[in-house]
């Protein structure tokens, strides 16, 4: 992190005030150090175009008062708490959030009534540079994107990492392309009855659907619809309904149920493939209504593990509300590695990157612990960020 | 939900000049996926029926425990100068909602609830309420309460949510 | 309070989980009640024209996130939580808000970015009507209006309640003028040196100046200027300070220093006119250094009394940090009448009309306890009504 | 302030998750009243003198008390992404300030800083911070925190505030 310096003159407002003069600064006792030099003006920090991989990009829906959301971005090892904030940037009407993996940049898909909350109502999709958090680009929105409490699917960016695909809701479903290279939006595709972006292959995005399917899309090389393609239903969105919030690992894509099943999709090739489903939860486990539950509910670490939310005694209606258990997995293996009773109940947490990774976890008082991902003990507790409502947890990159 | 009640209850008194957290955060109001393969449909009114006995309904429309809340999350219009059935001045009620389906405790009867929006205000900030029964994810808009359901509203701005009684439910 | 009733045709959205059918209710057993009616949907409550004396209108400075202010129109007697607050109207960007005091509206002047913190930057002056809390009329501002902490005199309606005044900050200073028939802006008028909008006589307005002294602006019927006063320097800026906040009662103005001195002015006339001072303070609460300290540090009730929050052991950089007690005074007589202890300190406090008046206190906690003005007692504590700072209390009208 | 202190840090604790209230809520940035009175004086640089001692500061600008922050209220950029005398990212320091006359205990030579405002991103909304010696109120813009000093950047928008050292003050 270094500073930008601008150099602009120290212009100073106030005659009479101010009594700083070359000469003051001679008339200096020999035995005493020379005054404060005059500082410069206008100096910014700017960040690393690549993030450290202990910061967070927290999502603060701003729930009691939309307009001011923001993504704060957060070192979540520093231990004085005045230098864990590194910047902000807005994020409207619960906003959409999603990162370019590679490149330095950021996208926010934000809602802009012309007078706060009346007049016209315009969607913008704004490019952030990551080290200055200016903005790169503004794209006026051709319809509704979708506006709900925060997801990391509403939008991502293609596995070639050449389009960023963002999600529509008027109500009817769609999602938009853009170009990464210059930022251009290409095209809108309608997905009737089917919402959100997984990527999936090199250039497609798999939709989830009312009946129990999913849609997978595939886009040509100029981001157009090629094709679609429906794959059967495999759950009942009434009696077995899944979260629509999976985990993503090397193109593996997991949708936990609401009582503990998983549901395995590879996300590999041109279109989605279905797997088959396993149990998170034993027979007694799930005899205990032991159930995944939270709003970020599921993540991953590097080296590929699952850290799901879960919580006891489960119920119809406590599907969101959280837990105050995670449990590891081995998805590959199918297996359960490891339990971690959090401190102060759970209601979505966010892994780390690298090869030491920590759980940072919002809890039950809406602050976040990080926990040290491998012994499950609480590292520190973050409060008094910035936050209200910090409902989403995004690695930094 | 009982766990979470105590935490955020404790938290609650915490923010106490802040706002109530009654429950979690985890939604707005109503809305429509797959409008596209689900259609509309206009149901009929009931007519007034002249009958000796008066309907029959109790509870406290200020708690969250309230029967007719058993889907909702968000903030209760009737602790926002509304009230269950009826928008706060200088708001619009939502035409597009979700919808839940709730058991009248004084008739036994499962009513069909509509969780109409009230739009075009800042947030109340007051009287957060989450019970999400059958609340389905955005895949199932007709029961999802994520979305901001105030997205067809001349403001898409979310103030509360009402409950409002639009039917008796199939199994009656 | 009665409901507006808009016939709107029930429509509902969703095939399937809907099974009303007026049969079931010639089903129902002919022992149990029929069914709840079906309820109309698309009612909003309505307001009366002329609030109860116990509402108070609440200044929600929204300081966390300014675009999220708002004024919350509360009833501070009303004992269920859930059933105070009565209305809300948005009040962005550290919004300037006046009342008119016979006609059934309000106003709010307001500052908007195009896209909320960025963009092209419109100020706009709102009336709100009291009964629907819809916007009657939108004016878009012709310069930059004053954007600080709440003020009670930042805009202001003159005394033959004909003009509103609103004060403006470039950082020139000036104020423009709208008409309260038609609300069309007459004009806009530079104040240099001279800040806020104080009704005086009929229609003139009187501000504050840099100098120590005060500017009075006659307005003629059409609202333009017709001449501008200025009144000698009464006060240090430097040393003696006043707050610019004073407490009008019966056109007699009553400004008090930073160390508890009171300045009166006649603002019964044409043009302001100064009437000396008195003090606060007996020579030994000064010497404790007893000083009036606070945001809404003074109000008025409608019997003339004027209540003021006082601090012990005051010093400078402590004028804005509210006190432990309020003074009650007959300000004709000069002369204390009551010591009020607060319950937990008071940074703002606003006096309810009538004859049995309240004293609504925000207090140390940023929440609100509501006193009985004659006994001093505490009669409730109000906190959980949408606010997070409500910096400012104005009566209700 | 003691007092205030006292009861607004219990408060903080209350709000934790909230905001840090280091203390009261009142100010933003600094303004000019009477700029059609008081003329604009650009004020020249010191010119970088080679001496044997450094200059000397000490004390911890995370923390309120720091004495370069006698006269402030908002919330510390060092708090924000930014520190003391520089702005977080994305932000543009205002040009228009108010000024303040603090003592650095260091050195015992009073010095003027300038509250520069870090402007054009949502408030930052942790380590407010309220000292206020000297502040006036808005009729001495110059000497006044209670104004929004963003008013002259390309957004009016306050995120936090800075204190940089702008010269020697007269008693020097």
């Amino acid at each position: 992190m270094h500073n930008a310096h601008r150099n602009k003159a120290v212009i100073t407002l106030w005659l009479g005030i101010l009594g700083f003069l070359g000469s003051n600064l001679l008339q200096a006792a020999e035995d005493s150090p020379p005054p404060l030099p005059v500082e410069e003006i206008g100096n910014v920090v700017r960040l690393p175009a690549s993030y450290p991989e202990h910061w967070m990009m927290i999502d603060e829906a701003s729930f009691f008062s939309m307009y001011g959301g923001k993504v704060i971005i957060l070192d979540v090892l520093e231990k004085h708490p005045a230098k864990r904030i590194k910047g902000m940037v807005h994020k409207n009407l619960l906003g959409n959030f999603t990162q370019h993996p590679s490149k330095p940049e950021f996208y926010v898909l934000e809602s802009f009534h012309e007078r706060g909350w009346r007049g016209k109502k315009t969607d913008v999709f704004v490019v952030y540079d990551r080290e200055t958090l200016k903005i790169q680009k503004e794209i006026v929105w051709p319809t509704h994107r979708m506006q709900t409490l925060p997801q990391r699917y509403t939008m991502a960016v293609t596995g070639d990492e050449k389009f960023i695909v963002a999600a529509n809701f008027t109500p009817a479903a769609s999602f938009s392309v853009v170009s990464v290279d210059g930022h251009e939006l290409l095209s809108t595709i309608g997905t009737p009855g089917c919402v959100l972006t997984y990527p999936t292959g090199k250039r497609s995005v798999s939709s989830l659907c009312s009946n129990g399917g999913m849609l997978t899309t595939v886009l040509d090389r100029k981001g157009q619809v090629k094709a679609q393609h429906r794959i059967e239903p495999f759950f009942d969105s009434d009696d077995t309904p899944i979260f629509e919030r999976p985990v993503i690992v090397d193109q593996q894509a997991y949708f936990p149920s609401f009582k503990g099943k998983m549901h395995h999709f590879d996300f590999s090739g041109e279109v989605a493939e279905y797997k088959g489903s396993w149990s998170l939860v034993s027979d007694e486990e799930a005899a205990a209504n032991w159930r995944p539950s939270g709003l970020g509910l599921i993540d991953q670490d590097e080296q590929g593990l699952v850290y799901v939310i879960m919580q006891p005694d489960g119920a119809e209606g406590t599907q969101t509300h959280g837990g105050s258990q995670i449990w590891v997995f081995d998805v590959a293996k199918q297996q359960r590695l490891n339990v971690i009773d959090v401190p102060n109940w759970a209601i979505t947490l966010g892994v780390t990157r690298g090869k030491e990774p920590k759980i940072v976890v919002t809890n039950g008082e809406l602050v976040l612990d990080v926990l040290d991902a491998a012994s499950g003990e609480l590292i520190q507790t973050i409060a008094d960020f910035g936050n209200v409502t910090p409902l989403m947890l995004h690695k930094s990159y | 939900m009982k766990i979470l009640d105590k935490i955020l209850e404790k938290s609650a008194r915490n923010v106490a000049q802040h706002s109530s957290r009654r429950s979690l955060l985890t939604g707005l109001g109503t809305a429509l996926v797959g409008a596209a393969s689900i259609p509309l449909l206009p149901v009929a009114r009931a007519s007034d029926q002249q009958q000796a006995q008066k309907p029959d309904e109790s509870g406290d429309p200020t708690s969250c425990d309230y029967w007719r809340y058993c889907a909702i999350d968000g903030f209760l219009c009737e602790c926002c100068g509304g009230n269950y059935n009826t928008c706060p001045p200088g708001t619009e009620m939502s035409t597009l909602t979700w919808i839940g389906t709730c058991k009248n405790p004084t008739d036994g009867r499962n009513y069909v609830i509509s969780y109409n929006d009230c739009c075009g205000v800042t947030q109340c900030g007051t009287c957060l309420c989450q019970r999400d029964e059958r609340d389905r994810p955005i895949y199932r808009a007709d029961k999802s309460n994520d979305v901001n359901w105030c997205l067809g509203s001349e403001s898409t701005v979310y103030h509360c949510s009402t409950a409002i009684v639009v039917g008796l439910a199939f199994d009656n």
